[in-house]
């Protein structure tokens, strides 16, 4: 298991291939990748602060929750903090398993958590400023499934 | 002596990104009261206690945990990761 | 969106990569990659037999169900035929939306329909000969939660 | 004239892949019948009928289909892919 926290770009392509061959005996791997939106025009960039330290604990501990709960064989998580421009990859995941619905789970058992509970604040470039984005009840209540 | 971290609009409100503090603040909650009371920008930033996480230790923890130990205590708005 | 069914191999991080920079404005880009298990030396390879043309047909059409359901960006389908070795890549789905619940379910629901729906057949090649795979109570019943 | 074409285990028990049928047979099972009764690799093939699914011009149907106007009957067990 892996975790990256970095300011500069990711190739996905590349950390997919070797995630996948580096496996041993997987029957299914999922990758989830975060783009900045440029939502028409309307979003210039993105600004992603974090608490670094905690980042990487916060995120170690969650990968170690789905580890034991959904049976991993391994797990990747790659997070990006900075300045980042419109469409440019922002973080991704990856998750190998046996089968394809612990694979498809821990992905989204990781995004619900990287979402909520690991230690970043994105700030979005608009036209008229900076704007702090604000969190979601629905990232929130995503929580409560798992 | 405990080191203070902000981030997000916390650190833009209050100006710094961290401040060692010289406190006897017993909790979490304590630690605040002091704060605010240094003026209008700590005020500001911690007026909405719905909007506002804490971390002790690089934990996320509760406003009436202890600090008895704790050297890193760090405010912040809920989180946008992902 | 784009189908492909063929023999030879494909490289998931080149198309995961063409996939994501191809799509414009999404924020959440999925993808699954299936894998032949080697069951710790007991599977030697796999055979896959298929029905072309109706196989083209049954995933576009799977396709355009998710893309109406989900409001997919766009969509990528590979899904290889004939002889496979352990390890080696089976098929891949990619999926792009603004939000990634609907990339991450558009992404399940594929592979739900590509177990049950899409006129494959698998033969595993094992020491003691090649055995048709059975298909699973539980792959049938996953297609009822769509 | 029907093109009959058969996968995995029922073309192996069959003994082809395809094959043109010369039949009046007005619905699946009528046709599924006049095959039967070709041998016993046809009956060894659609004995277990829960295992059995069929495809009219490439679009899944049921065994009670009229054939009036088609073209290509695939019979296969479920499918496996993914």
């Amino acid at each position: 298991m892996r975790v990256l926290v970095q300011q500069g770009p990711f190739d996905l392509g590349a950390e997919s291939n070797a995630f996948a061959e580096g496996v041993r005996g997987a029957g299914a791997v999922v990758t989830f990748t975060g783009l900045v939106r440029d939502n028409g025009g309307a979003v210039l960039g993105m600004e992603i602060e974090h608490y670094p330290g905690m980042t990487e604990r916060a995120i170690a501990a969650m990968m170690q929750q789905a580890q034991a709960r959904f049976g991993l064989l391994d797990a990747l998580v790659i997070h990006r903090h900075g300045r980042l421009g419109p469409a440019e990859p922002i973080m991704m995941v990856a998750t190998a398993a046996s089968h394809r619905a612990q694979a498809f789970a821990a992905a989204e058992f990781l995004m619900d958590y990287l979402k909520s509970r690991a230690p970043f604040w994105k700030r979005e470039l608009g036209p008229e400023g900076a704007t702090w984005v604000a969190a979601k009840d629905e990232d929130e209540a995503a929580l409560g499934r798992w | 002596m405990i080191e203070v971290l902000y981030f997000a609009w916390l650190r833009e409100r209050i100006g710094v990104n961290r401040e060692t503090v010289d406190t006897k603040a017993a909790t979490v909650e304590a630690l605040i009261a002091e704060l605010v009371a240094r003026g209008e920008g700590y005020a500001l930033a911690f007026a909405d206690r719905k909007s506002l996480r804490v971390a002790l230790d690089q934990e996320m923890a509760a406003f009436d945990q202890s600090l008895v130990g704790v050297r890193e205590v760090a405010f912040f708005p809920p989180m946008t990761g992902g």
